[in-house]
């Protein structure tokens, strides 16, 4: 409780409540933060849930191998230090000894080996991509463990954060039904903090874990995630001091400019680089006039992408160039650039032979508004503004998350919005959305859109088995300049959302994953 | 004994109707969910990242999506005569569970708004009502018009507004101030102040309803003979109107106030929303969009057995007030 | 004619109609006087009331909330207007056949009726919405598919009141037929209060129509008042008013609605109502 | 009774009540005199609309809002009602002067026990008040003073639970709680079966002499003025017509509209009725059996009423049977079963040798045809959104004549009723409740019935009204030759338009036989006690008086 909260409860009328003051003086050691979880997760494990607030909240209790710094390369997590071979085919990690499970049972070379090869194939998509490349996992003794890959796979450090691979207690899910083991309530993971209490609807509160294998972590107390679900109350939390930390939307964009005029509030869009949300338009290829290469490059020069940033996202984005995110490794920049021009795009219209009809208009085309928020809807409204601009109907079409998933899955939609974590490396998180090898329907952030070109298709292949960064970049840069030309889907932002903190707290972002770290090192004074 | 007796006939009747009026919105329930488009297995695996059909299918195994309607629907009813509402796979939880947990905080912000703008409402009416054509019964119409006439989310955003916003006096969300040692008192008062808001928008429309129609009824009861009589008793203005007039005018109020509940129940699903309230009305919303069918199930069916109660109860109070319903004739 | 001029004298019920003949106005003249869509970003995001030429000031998206709300009063009534009808025209029809034919029919009815009534009808409608998809056509049968269970037991009711009054008995035994006894006797002298109830579940449905785009369930192609409020609410810190102008639209179109169907009932059915003078 | 002449209980001086403006007359009631002495009954007596409800009003200063004493004065014992404060006037109200009302059921409050409401008006008036036990005690004596039986229960009863006569004689134990000097009973049988109001009668009446109570007794029934009072006012338009000793009054009366009443109440002559036994039956009603189920809640089974009870009987060509017994007895719903407006449980309704109960659709619609009905309330009888001849033409329309034709044989009966043809274009409202009743009856005869069914079509009318209508009905009787069903409750008009009378009680025919006959020797006990009960035959008498007086 912090003072500000203490003064409106005596102004209120509710009696003093004699406490926190003291806990508060021990300055680095101790202390307790407030903060939001936004939507309220399903389940703490992260193992069996893998959405953002889930995978917030979870990576304070699950731990994984590695780190990864901002500038995405790898950091001890769990393993001390790894070890590649020469072929790239064998990868040894050396755990620290002396790791606990929550439950005080020890965490073992085992439970890394049951958690990937067993439990993460079935229940944790991502982590089964990676992880089905493995030949064979070995513990030679409890505190090394051994990967033998199929073929060299570049980006396999990259698998191993405690959102990607989260270590699970071999002992409690052995041989057991993962999804409904009575234990999931308890979420018994190796983190600093431990569950200790989740009020449905209203807070999740975590405490120290006192048996962490790192001296003196974690600094912190407690944490107490609220759900606020919103949005205007969240605002008003940050602002009164009932909590200290934001993340992701919690604060809605347009709010953020006011809040980095906060004096007691840190602003930071760090944290975010291993997701590197990059967001677009996906035009479904399969459905004129979207099918038409001209048609898609005349959507790039139609959205005016820097008022895009501007009104919808309120600055908080910088302009996309292409498929892969500056913050990715990769990136090459030295693409074609589609200028915001109503002529040219008009005249690619013209060209293509979409005319204004009898009533005057070209083609009416429907969106699906994705039922992710206000800001969706506003982008999508944006867009409709954009398109009536060269007399295009865009008609909102609104929806329920599950119809939204079933129809982009499906490939039953015209165009929409979508947003996807580029993981670090584009063999992770780029790929996916464009090899023709990865148009499965009912696949929800595959290759939706159905954009096939074997050029594009042998690039990406080339380049996540080969092991040189140089020839890597080489060949990443190829499949940009191609993508960029022909559109597949129409780039808008690289979101950066943002994180706000009290300046009380310390050490908040210190990786890639920002916020979704384990919290050990944060300190509050 | 026949009364032991009429009351265990009374009692199996009422079991009777419940168990089928429960079966009935159960099913009525089940086929209005199905027949919504959208594949809960889809979505359950899409949110992740990236899926695999055979995930998707292990998820219809598991919770028997692949199975003709009819089956499902019969293993539905039978689990819902055993209390057992189903599993959520979207929350990990059983159903029951994840309602229990809500159950209370709607209920108390239901019941609470339910008598208080009962109370309020009839006194309010009544005092109108008795007053008719005056200044204040003007006042007191045009507030009741105003109030009837505003939606219940915009109340609430207009509370927050001036009393969270701008006078900083009233915690705008939530149920409890979190993490802090109270003594229960000062726990009854903390949650109090979360609840001054919620409430105050929540019983608002009611409040005006019935205060309207207490309003009116209280007119139409000082026509009746029997006031005349009293009056011709000699009996004074007040004795008249506590002895006389008010139980007579709440018939009518209550009748309309059990068949509110309903309403009552689903406003507070937007209250909910506003406030940040932990109850049954966010988890609904949350339920539908994310098309979590069987928590979805569960909080329809809980909720119309709420209202049922809620009707029986303003029944028994019916019944109270009016002796007409539960004598029979001499 | 007669039941005109009595309504004229009805003070609080020709405030009613006032103000919605003035909403009515707003509504007409929208494409007039704001002849841009009303989705059209003229200014700059969170424009004050009074600058820039948005005398109600700029939304999220630096979009007129004037014009929005003149083109909302076109939606909000149409909606509010068409599911009250839908309403109605169920809502007769289940309570004719269940009050005139009686028996079993009737039961049937009316337990349909009262499941109907029994589940929470927001609930309901939020949840017909969803999985119908929000739309124009969506909402309206929606709205409507919640609402009709008191014009049924209106109609119902009046049905049986009128079905055993003396000039319908009278109809009988001179040998008219049913349907001739339904539509000529028993449906006008019934007319009056479902007219009343017909008028007053347009304001319920205008405010349910409201509180489902507010929970984001409108027709994002509409531009509604509740979508407004729904739209402004997580700004209302920075911008009041792209929240409170359209809520004092929606509090001006009920009420007014309310005032009018009520001088309606006071002059159509004096006999309930000669009791409040 | 000279009594009067002394002390009078009330006097009433000059009496004016001004309406509000804007109706269709200035005053209730104008300057009006008259007093009542004690131990002495005075009747106001007149037709609705008299004022005679007002004055009784007045005299408690019960009067509605916005109708007030513009002049003149009302004393009760001495001080003027007119000008007392709230406190002097509720020491005056149920204690000095009591007050009794026409309909029982709605004159107490439903949801109290009728003890309690005794209760209240003894301590509303005692001071200091006096113990429970006392109260009780009293409340007890005074349920056993207005002949209650078992006082114990029936205080502990809500007024539902009791019958009309018992209500009533809650409201009057009510009355007396403080020993009132004056009474004033508005119209307090007129809601009562005829039995009862006899009793209810007996008992204001022996009460009075007990207390030596002055008893001001508002009715339009000259029968009950011959009953009860000592001295009668005659009302008209809210003055009075002439006043005087009951006896000068009825034997003497000098005002013409007096005159016009007394003649106008049925005399139970019985030398219009004819045995038409001999002629060929009509109408063969055989074993007619109806019980009615009352939901009372889901706590109790239903009730079962018995409407009718193996009812048989048969109408002859040309004869008017009368149907009379009290409320309950089952005679309305044996008219309509005859109708086949109620379905009957079992039996045979033959017309003409045909079963109406073995036919449906359109056979039972054209069987119709040859019977119609009357209905008591001549405001429901009309849909009042059709024009009077529409409502007359449709039955001939829909048995397809034309539109032209059904329009002028409706003009052509309207004017055989007694209204003018453009009656024809007129809506129901524009006319009065017995020209209503003209329309009905024509409405009725234009199928050319040969049976019709008059379930108390002149009930609801005032009594001058009555007799006209009860003339129009035998004068069409006998020229289309029609056989009629008369059902009533009031044996005198029984008397006046039957040939033939059958009793029903309790669904059951207790006595039937020539109406002659009948009357002169009724051969069962309930016969007699109903025919004992008939109001004003001491004054009116009729041939077959058994010597029962009051």
């Amino acid at each position: 409780m912090n003072r500000r909260e203490f003064t409106m409860a005596m102004l209120a009328g509710t009696a003093a409540i004699p406490l926190g003051i003291t806990r508060a003086v021990g300055q680095t050691k101790g202390g307790t933060l407030n903060t939001i979880i936004q939507p309220e997760p399903p389940i703490l494990v992260t193992a069996l849930n893998q959405q953002q607030p889930t995978l917030t909240l979870g990576g304070k209790i699950y731990e994984s191998l590695l780190k990864y710094g901002p500038d995405l390369k790898p950091m001890p997590g769990m393993a001390q230090s790894w070890d590649i071979s020469a072929d790239g085919l064998t990868y040894t990690f050396k755990l620290f000894p002396n790791i606990t499970f929550h439950d005080g049972k020890p965490m073992t070379a085992d439970d890394v080996i049951f958690s990937c090869m067993k439990l993460l194939m079935e229940t944790h998509p991502r982590a089964r991509g990676n992880f089905a490349r493995v030949e064979s996992a070995t513990a030679p003794d409890p505190l090394t463990v051994v990967f033998k890959l199929k073929q060299p796979f570049a980006p396999f450090l990259g698998c191993f954060d405690c959102t990607s691979a989260p270590i699970v207690p071999k002992h409690i899910y052995e041989n057991t039904d993962y999804r409904k083991n009575p234990m999931n309530d308890k979420a018994i993971g190796t983190g600093p903090f431990k569950l200790k209490e989740w009020v449905r609807g209203s807070h999740v509160h975590l405490v120290r874990h006192d048996g962490y294998y790192l001296k003196d972590q974690p600094h912190l107390d407690e944490i107490i995630y609220r759900v606020i679900p919103d949005a205007a109350s969240r605002a008003l939390a940050l602002e009164n001091g009932t909590v200290q930390m934001v993340q992701w939307s919690d604060i809605e964009f347009f709010d953020v400019e006011r809040f980095k005029k906060q004096a007691n509030l840190e602003y930071t869009t760090k944290g975010y680089e291993y997701f590197a949300p990059h967001q677009w338009f996906e035009l479904n290829n399969r459905v004129a006039p979207m099918n038409d290469k001209r048609f898609r490059q005349a959507v790039m020069h139609l959205i005016d992408r820097d008022a895009f940033n501007k009104r919808v996202y309120f600055g908080n984005a910088k302009v996309a160039t292409g498929p892969i995110s500056s913050k990715t490794r990769f990136y090459d920049g030295n693409v074609k650039r589609y200028d915001y021009s109503v002529d040219k795009a008009k005249a690619l219209l013209d060209e293509m032979g979409l005319k204004p009809g009898a009533n005057g208009k070209r083609a009416e085309i429907k969106y699906l508004v994705p039922p992710y928020g206000e800001v969706y809807q506003r982008a999508g409204e944006f867009l409709r503004q954009s398109f009536a601009r060269v007399n295009i109907d865009l008609v909102l079409v609104g929806t329920d998350m599950a119809g939204w998933a079933e129809k982009v899955g499906n490939w039953d939609y015209e165009i929409t919005q979508n947003l996807l974590y580029q993981l670090g490396d584009p063999a992770l998180g780029v790929a996916r959305t464009y090899i023709s090898s990865n148009i499965k329907k009912g696949i929800l952030f595959s290759n939706t859109q159905g954009y096939s070109n074997p050029e594009v298709d042998r690039l990406f292949e080339e380049a996540a088995v080969a092991t040189d960064d140089a020839k890597r970049q080489e060949l990443y840069t190829k499949v940009q300049q191609i993508l960029v030309e022909e559109v597949p889907v129409a780039w808008t932002l690289e979101l950066e959302y943002p994180i706000f903190y009290d300046k009380a707290l310390k050490n908040v972002v210190t990786t890639a994953i920002g916020t979704h770290e384990t919290f050990g090192v944060v300190t509050k004074s | 004994m026949k009364g032991a007796a009429a009351f265990g006939l009374a009692a199996a009747t009422l079991l009777v109707r419940l168990v089928a009026v429960i079966l009935l919105i159960a099913t009525f329930n089940f086929i209005l969910v199905r027949a919504a488009p959208g594949d809960p297995a889809q979505v359950m695996a899409g949110q992740s990242g990236a899926s695999d059909p055979k995930i998707l299918a292990d998820l219809r195994q598991e919770y028997g999506l692949d199975k003709p309607y009819i089956v499902q629907l019969g293993t539905h009813l039978a689990r819902v005569m055993t209390f057992d509402l189903g599993y959520s796979y979207r929350q990990r939880q059983p159903v029951l569970t994840l309602i229990g947990e809500r159950l209370p905080a709607t209920l108390l912000l239901t019941l609470t708004a339910f008598v208080l703008a009962l109370v309020v409402g009839t006194t309010l009416g009544a005092a109108a009502g008795l007053a008719a054509g005056s200044v204040v019964d003007t006042i007191f119409t045009v507030l009741s018009l105003l109030l009837y006439a505003t939606p219940v989310f915009w109340l609430g955003l207009m509370l927050v507004l001036v009393f969270s916003v701008t006078l900083g006096w009233l915690p705008p969300f939530g149920y409890e101030t979190i993490n802090v040692q109270m003594t229960p008192f000062q726990k009854v008062l903390d949650i109090g102040r979360h609840m001054i808001m919620p409430v105050i928008s929540l019983a608002a429309i009611y409040l005006a309803i019935y205060a309207r129609l207490m309003r009116s009824s209280i007119i139409e009861v000082s026509h009746q003979d029997f006031i005349k009589t009293a009056r011709a008793k000699g009996l004074a203005g007040p004795q008249i109107v506590v002895g006389h007039m008010l139980r007579n005018a709440l018939v009518p109020v209550v009748t309309v106030a059990g068949m509110q509940a309903g309403a009552l129940v689903g406003g507070a699903v937007v209250i909910e929303t506003v406030f940040a309230w932990p109850g049954l009305g966010r988890l609904t919303f949350d339920a539908v969009l994310q098309r979590d069918y069987p928590v979805l199930l569960g909080i329809f069916l809980i909720l119309s057995v709420v209202v049922i109660f809620l009707n029986l109860a303003t029944d028994l109070v019916y019944r109270l007030i009016d002796p007409r319903m539960t004598t029979g004739a001499a | 004619m007669d039941a005109v001029r009595a309504f004229m004298r009805h003070p609080s019920g020709m405030a009613g109609l006032l103000m919605l003949i003035a909403v009515l106005i707003v509504a007409i003249s929208a494409p007039f006087v704001f002849p841009e869509s009303p989705w059209e970003m003229i200014g700059a995001p969170f424009t004050p009331p009074g600058e820039d030429g948005m005398w109600l000031g700029g939304d999220t998206l630096g979009r007129d909330v004037a014009a929005g709300i003149a083109h909302g009063a076109r939606v909000s009534l149409m909606i509010g207007i068409a599911s009250a009808l839908a309403a109605v025209v169920i809502g007769v029809l289940v309570g004719a056949v269940s009050g005139y034919f009686g028996g079993k029919t009737d039961m049937v009815l009316m337990r349909l009726t009262e499941l109907f009534q029994t589940v929470p009808a927001f609930i309901l409608a939020i949840l017909l919405v969803a999985i119908f998809n929000p739309s124009l056509t969506t909402i309206i049968l929606t709205i409507g598919a919640v609402s009709w269970p008191q014009v049924a037991r209106l109609t119902r009711a009046e049905f049986l009141r009128l079905r055993s009054r003396e000039f319908v008995e009278a109809s009988l035994c001179q040998g008219e037929s049913t349907a001739r006894i339904v539509l000529g006797h028993i449906l006008p002298n019934a007319m009056s209060p479902i007219l009343v109830v017909g008028s007053l579940t347009v304001a319920t449905a205008i405010l349910l129509e409201s509180a489902l785009s507010f929970m984001g369930l409108g027709d994002p192609n509409l531009m509604s008042w509740g979508f407004m409020i729904g739209a402004g609410r997580t700004v209302i810190r920075t911008a009041w008013w792209v929240s409170v102008f359209p809520g004092v639209a929606i509090l001006i179109t009920v009420l007014a609605i309310n005032l009018f169907g009520e001088g309606l009932s006071d002059t159509l059915n004096p006999r309930v109502s000669r009791r409040r003078a | 009774m000279s009594a009067a002449m002394e002390t009078p209980v009330l006097s009433v001086e000059g009496l004016s009540i001004a309406l509000p403006k804007g109706g269709d007359r200035p005053y209730a009631v104008e300057d009006v005199s008259f007093a009542i002495g004690r131990n002495q009954v005075v009747c106001l007596v007149g037709e609705s609309g008299s004022g005679k409800s007002m004055i009784a009003h007045a005299i408690l200063s019960l009067l509605p809002k916005g109708v007030t004493v513009q002049a003149g004065a009302a004393r009760v014992g001495g001080q003027d009602v007119t000008r007392l404060t709230g406190r002097e006037l509720r020491r005056l109200r149920g204690g000095d002067a009591a007050m009794i009302f026409q309909e029982p059921l709605s004159s107490l409050n439903p949801l109290k026990r009728v003890g309690r409401q005794i209760e209240e008006t003894i301590l509303v008036h005692q001071n200091p008040a006096p113990s429970a036990a006392e109260v009780a005690a009293r409340v007890q004596e005074l349920l056993i003073q207005v002949g209650l039986p078992n006082p114990p229960v029936l205080a502990n009863s809500y007024p539902f639970e009791l019958s009309g006569g018992q209500r009533q004689r809650v409201m009057i134990a009510m009355a007396m709680a403080n020993r009132p000097a004056l009474l004033v009973a508005d119209e307090p049988t007129t809601a009562l079966d005829v039995t009862t109001q006899r009793q209810i009668l007996h008992l204001i009446d022996d009460l009075r002499r007990d207390r030596g109570m002055g008893v001001l007794m508002i009715t339009h029934d000259f029968g009950v003025v011959a009953d009860i009072a000592d001295h009668v006012v005659v009302m008209q338009h809210g003055r009075v017509v002439e006043q005087g000793p009951v006896e000068d009054i009825l034997r003497n009366p000098q005002a013409d509209y007096t005159r016009q009443l007394i003649d106008a109440v049925p005399q139970a002559n019985v030398a219009g009725a004819q045995d038409r036994r001999q002629a060929p039956p009509q109408l063969v009603v055989e074993g007619l059996r109806k019980t009615f189920l009352v939901k009372r809640g889901w706590l109790q089974p239903p009730r079962r009423v018995v409407a009718a009870d193996g009812v048989s009987l048969t109408l002859h060509e040309g004869e008017t049977l009368a149907v009379v017994g009290e409320s309950g007895s089952g005679k309305s719903t044996l008219g309509r079963m005859i109708m086949r407006l109620t379905e009957p449980d079992d039996g045979a309704i033959r017309l003409n040798g045909q079963d109406l109960r073995q036919l449906k659709g359109e056979a039972l619609r054209q069987a119709r045809r040859g019977l119609q009905i009357i209905f008591q309330d001549p405001f429901a009888s009309l849909d009042p959104r059709q024009k009077v001849g529409d409502a007359i033409a449709r039955g001939p329309m829909a048995y397809g004549t034309p539109r032209a034709q059904a329009m002028d044989q409706a003009r052509a009966l309207l004017a055989r009723v007694g209204l003018t043809k453009t009656a024809a274009d007129r809506y129901p409202h524009e006319f009065s409740g017995g020209q209503r009743q003209r329309i009905c009856i024509a409405r009725a005869l234009a199928l050319s019935p040969k049976v019709l069914i008059a379930d108390e079509a002149v009930s609801a009318l005032d009594v001058s009204i009555q007799a006209q209508v009860l003339e129009l009905l035998a004068e069409l009787r006998r020229e289309m030759q029609l056989a009629m069903i008369f059902i009533t409750h009031d044996l005198r008009i029984a008397a006046e338009i039957a040939d033939r009378v059958i009793v029903m009680q309790k669904g059951r025919i207790v006595e039937e036989g020539p109406t002659r006959a009948l009357f002169e020797n009724p051969r069962e006990a309930y016969t007699r006690e109903l025919l004992n009960a008939i109001p004003g035959r001491r004054f009116f008498g009729f041939a077959a008086d058994q010597g029962v007086a009051l």
